[in-house]
């Protein structure tokens, strides 16, 4: 069966899924109106809300493919907001017991030894753009630029440390949470790179009254609580 | 007996049904591009082949974007068949089958090309000779003969439907229960923290699934190949 | 009942151009192994479209490259009996037979099933695959495949070649009933010398891709000068005889001719039926006068024509019997010893042992014309 | 003639050699394997069966992680070779080929088994009763007998290859130079807003350089069925 | 110079269960169609592996179930005329003709290329891939293989069935050469009693799997018992016989046996060589005084020992000549007019003509044994 009327589609960053799972979970228990959600890189949700997908509401992981679709008038006006933040850290092998001081030319290059520092896609992925601006700032980005591995995402830089194949890693912080594996051995101050933004607009398409309920419940202390738990910061609107 | 969550096992069922359709669908037209490209000297047969090889080729991302553009509800060919004959591609499970029929295409046309090539061609004129029209002589002789093809095309494409993902995620995103086939839910999984138990899971699942088409297309093979053992 | 070939073929760098008229129902294509006997049938069949040239069986037009007239050979029933074999791998014996017969108009079915697997003796191959089989089984089951399309007409490249004897003697009969009952036109290729004297009306022997010669087996086969292409072993002559009478007491009939009366082993046929008798010529011995106390019952008085000039020990000798030709060969001690010469008067002395089914070409009186 | 950066000129030259290296390694073990299924039987045939099909089966991104856990620095098989044999995979060029390999492995294996199991056995036997060795059966009669699958094999694990990037950049990640091949910077553009023309560039280059391989690998297979035509 | 042969094995349905031994180098398998003598083959070959038994060729043990003996395939040394040809489609004719020579140690190399591709008549398509060439072609260069692999044991399977008679006139010499000169042990498959006749020492008469007989042509041709075998056609005595003298006027060789002198056309072969002389009971004739003006050479007189019993009109007469037994085939009207039965005195006739290259098995005296 396809997205019957009434039946609100989320497309989501693939990062989010846990805590939209978990919350979609409670609105099915509590008012039988769950949604369906479709997680996928940014990207491609954008590319397909631009070919016309089914989905109501579009929670992004950076702002230049939620910037993308509204230049194409494909989302509500006014319905954009700014819902969840996050942090960058570094980290490391579980056991590693070290703290790292993230400042300024930092000595990130002789931490690595001769490893190779695990980060997303630095062009393409938000937390490797974040990560890469991160760096630059603070001035330690010409020595590790050739040092890097990058993955397709964060979740395969944060595998990459778990399993040791590289000892430090550029991860969102909601992601070194729920990773026992690894170990937050520091976090890069917001200042260094611009603000971690996840924003949720309404598709153009959507209806409503299909979508307002869904933005009221993502706004709420229970979405909050649920959000915080999986290490995002819930922004305000 | 394991326990699978409605969502598991509505991308259990939704993975079958895409891989059968795709591995179905497929059959009939790799079966006629491979007589193609194996008998049939034309102009712009090259241009076939590059085409039907492109799938593997290109990165999945790009044929699932290709196929967005194309068969997308705005896409050209979309369009044309939703207005004219109602069918829509544009995230169903219908377009997760036809990206995993067109990542599947090379393989089936392929295996298929190469038993043609190695089909006794003496055998059809023989059976010409005998009163069969051509068509017949395809239906009861190079079918037959080509059947071990068939059966590799077969299986190659439904394991590739069973393990794709890039080009159905692209293409039909990754709605439960509609687009959301085991590949997708795996890939998903591998997304989020903790996901890999369950991962895991789906992936044995996937495995299984492929274990049964694997000894079942053996048996057919085997039963096929008993007839040309000689000394 | 004709055949009208004209064609031109090339095939690499052999040539193909073979133009002839049989008016038989029967052609036997022979030739040395490369003659392009393969060839020619496949152009018949519609295997190999010919380069130029036309083919016309019976007034049907079945290729006529001027006028662009190409019957498909699905549509020519044909009844092809390859030189090797190509049975269907994939279908069982029975299958294999069968196969021809779903393409055959129910009413223009002739052959029967189990009349053809009788004859062949293959009732117990018909549920194995063709790969289980002996070359000689697999030769039958091909023949049979043939057969069971009721072809309108058949196409046999040396289809007894890997039999014995015996099953030769069964098979042949089977195809002169085709041939004579059925009027089915017959194109056989053959390099046995003994099918070939049986079954043929029309020889037509092929060398290097052209015809050399055209004609019955009789003249053919006597021409002293296609010796190296027919080979000279089973040269004789053909004696136009009438089936006079019958000595049942000894199981011998007795035949008519120009020459005079031969005796040889009992034919069921009615008395007046015309045959035709080939005599080779190692069997036909000679004598100055009359032999007496001999076991050979068949004597005919006549003159010797020619004698072939040879320089080994066997001559060839041409007899002129009461207007009939016969062939004769001796040594050439023989000829010395009996003084003879062309123009002498001589006996033929022939046994009639040597007229076994293999010399007897017996036709019915309307296969005859 | 297009003017490529110095990224992507080294992208297209790490992915011919990625390809090539992957098409040549899989050639004698995909050879082996195919021989082993087409004729031994043995205990443990469908397990093998199974795992050269996994590759096909299982998303590109578990492949990817199988192949870290197994053949990365920490991992049983990598962390061996390394020590004893100087042979590291993990990110490096020769990681992404073995990632290809594995890729391609399943169309490998398939193409020249299903030729293997056309190949007239009697002429094999005809070999030896000749006084040919049973290997030089194999190099004179099986091999040159199977080409056109060997041919169809490669092309189709040299296409793969070229179109890998799922269990590539999950296992070797993505370095610029040493193991960004062209489809790992063709997905790195499509996740760019803005990224398409580039990401078409160098899908062209990728496209361009399997139409040369494709109409090489025809050339040769022409040349191989040319034998083998007859009425 | 001996094949011993004892197996069992069962391929599907079919039991073969042979055991003979062939004091010959030549052996000649003969036997209806599916009679085993392929599958025979096979196992002499190393193809089939028997259930049971033992092959042992000239002392040494191809095969022994027994004791865990099997020699692979390509150690026998062997050279195999499949039945069906087997060339190898991906290589010319030439590299299929020299295949088996890279297998063959330098110094056993006894196979000249030019002289086999000479000899086969296939020097033109040298440059040629099989599926280019004419059934009998393909035959040729099947031969030329196995010759050219210079091996120590020639397996023939029906090598001939498809040639014409003139190649096999070219070809049957060299193989009598490779019999006579190499002392080549040959097991030679073939159901034509001409070549039968012509090659063989020993004949194995194969049926339904089972030996029916074995032992020389002449003897077991002879057998009247085994005409459903063998063919009465052909049937026939073998005289033993020595080169007497030569008779160069005429080109003619005198035989001397206990039966008398014989006129043959010349063979080429010193005096006093022994030879074999196939005498065909079709070709003797009877005569009851010694008949004259008549141009066959050869008069040999004796008595009748036996006539068969029979219904048709053809009687089989076996004469005792000076103790050398002799067949005769005439009709039952001939007994009936020239009054003859057991016991009677007759003269047998035999035109020299009779005694063509196909009947006279010639051996030189070192391979007679
Ligand atoms: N695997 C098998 N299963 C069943 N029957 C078999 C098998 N192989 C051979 N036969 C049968 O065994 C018999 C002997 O076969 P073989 O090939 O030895 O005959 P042959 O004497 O060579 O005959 P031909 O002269 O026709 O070639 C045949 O009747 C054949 O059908
Ligand atoms: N495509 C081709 N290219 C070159 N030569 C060819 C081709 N096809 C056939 N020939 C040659 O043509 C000649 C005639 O072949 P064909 O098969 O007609 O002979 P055939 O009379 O049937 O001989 P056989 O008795 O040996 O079967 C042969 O010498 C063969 O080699
Ligand atoms: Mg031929
Ligand atoms: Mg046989």
């Amino acid at each position: 069966a396809h997205a019957q009327s009434g039946d609100v589609v989320i497309f989501a960053a693939a990062s989010l899924k846990t805590a939209l799972d978990e919350l979609n979970e409670v609105r099915r228990r509590e008012s039988g109106a769950a949604a369906r959600i479709s997680y996928a890189a940014s990207s491609a949700l954008a590319r397909q809300i631009e070919a016309g997908a089914p989905a109501d509401l579009f929670i992004s992981a950076d702002l230049d493919w939620m910037d993308h679709v509204e230049r194409r008038r494909l989302i509500r006006p006014g319905s954009r907001s700014n819902l969840l933040g996050n942090r960058l850290v570094l980290v490391g092998p579980a056991r590693s017991t070290a703290t790292v001081a993230i400042e300024p030319n930092f000595a990130l290059a002789e931490r690595l030894g001769s490893g190779r520092l695990a980060m997303a896609l630095v062009d393409a992925v938000p937390a490797g753009k974040y990560g890469k601006a991160a760096l630059e700032a603070l001035g330690v980005w010409p020595s590790v630029a050739s040092r890097l591995v990058q993955a397709e995402n964060v979740r395969a830089a944060l595998v990459l440390v778990a399993r040791g194949e590289a000892p430090l890693g550029i991860v969102y912080r909601s992601d070194a949470a729920a990773e026992p594996q690894v170990r937050v051995v520091g976090t890069f101050p917001e200042g260094s790179h611009p603000p971690i933004v996840y924003p949720v607009a309404a598709t153009s398409r959507a209806r409503d009254d299909a979508t307002s309920p869904w933005f009221a419940y993502l706004r709420s202390p229970a979405a909050r609580a649920v959000f915080e738990r999986q290490g995002f910061a819930v922004l305000q609107p | 007996m394991i326990d699978f969550t409605p969502d598991e096992l509505s991308a259990i069922r939704l993975s079958l049904r895409v891989a059968l359709a795709a591995t179905i669908a497929t059959l009939p037209i790799g079966l006629a591009v491979a007589l193609l490209l194996a008998r049939v000297e034309f102009w712009g047969k090259s241009l076939l082949t590059v085409l039907v090889h492109l799938p593997l080729v290109l990165p999945p991302v790009v044929t699932g974007y290709v196929l967005l553009l194309l068969f997308g509800r705005q896409g050209p060919i979309g369009a044309f068949l939703a207005d004219h004959l109602g069918i829509v591609f544009a995230f169903r499970w219908t377009g997760a089958a036809l990206a995993c029929a067109v990542m599947g295409f090379p393989l089936m046309v392929r295996a298929i090309r190469l038993s043609i090539e190695m089909v006794d061609r003496r055998l059809e004129t023989a059976a010409g000779t005998l009163g069969a029209h051509p068509l017949w002589v395809f239906a009861t002789v190079t079918l037959p003969l080509i059947l071990p093809g068939i059966v590799a095309g077969m299986i190659l494409t439904f394991a590739k439907a069973l393990g794709e993902f890039g080009a159905t995620i692209t293409f039909v995103s990754n709605i439960p229960g509609e687009t959301q086939t085991l590949p997708v839910a795996i890939y998903t999984l591998t997304q989020i923290p903790g996901g890999d138990p369950a991962a895991l899971r789906l992936t044995l699942v996937s495995v299984a699934i492929s274990v049964v088409a694997l000894l079942a297309s053996e048996l057919v093979a085997r039963r096929i190949l008993n007839r040309t053992v000689a000394l | 009942m004709t055949l009208e070939v004209a064609i031109r073929h090339r095939l690499g760098g052999f040539a193909l151009d073979a133009t002839f008229v049989s008016p038989d129902s029967l052609t036997a294509l022979f030739g040395r192994s490369g003659a392009g006997k393969t060839s020619l049938i496949n152009v018949i069949a519609g295997l190999i479209r010919p380069d130029f040239g036309r083919i016309v069986i019976d007034g049907q037009v079945l290729v006529d490259t001027e006028r662009g007239v190409d019957v498909p050979r699905h549509r020519r029933r044909i009844g092809y009996v390859f030189q090797e074999g190509r049975l269907f791998p994939h279908l069982s014996v029975r299958h294999n037979l069968g196969y021809g017969r779903w393409f055959t108009p129910v009413g223009e079915r002739y052959a029967s099933f189990d009349a053809v697997v009788d004859l062949l003796g293959i009732a117990g191959l018909l549920d194995r695959r063709p790969h289980l089989l002996s070359g000689g089984e697999r030769q039958r089951v091909a023949i049979g495949r043939a057969l069971l399309a009721s072809p309108k007409l058949l196409l046999m490249d040396e289809p007894l070649a890997s039999l014995d004897e015996g099953r030769k003697q069964e098979i042949l009969p089977y195809i002169e009933r085709l041939r004579d009952e059925l009027k089915l036109p017959i194109v056989y290729v053959s390099h046995a010398h003994a099918e070939v004297t049986r079954l043929t009306a029309t020889l037509v022997v092929l060398s290097d891709g052209k015809v050399a010669a055209v004609g019955s087996v009789g003249e053919v086969m006597g021409r002293l000068d296609l010796f190296p292409l027919t080979g000279r072993y089973e040269a004789g002559a053909v004696l136009e005889a009438r089936v006079a009478g019958h000595d049942g007491a000894f199981g011998l009939t007795i035949l008519d001719s120009a020459a005079g009366a031969l005796r040889v082993p009992k034919v069921d046929l009615p008395l007046g039926t015309p045959v035709r008798v080939r005599i080779r010529a190692r069997d036909v011995m000679l004598a100055t006068k009359r032999p007496e106390g001999l076991s050979a019952l068949n004597v005919l008085g006549g003159r010797i024509a020619e004698l072939s000039r040879a320089e080994g020990p066997i001559v060839e000798a041409r007899l002129d019997l009461n207007g009939q030709a016969l062939l004769a060969r001796i040594t050439r001690k023989s000829v010395s010893d009996l003084g003879i010469g062309p123009g002498s008067p001589v006996f033929a002395v022939i046994k009639s042992i040597a007229f076994d089914h293999r010399s007897l070409g017996l036709q019915s009186a309307s296969a005859e014309e």
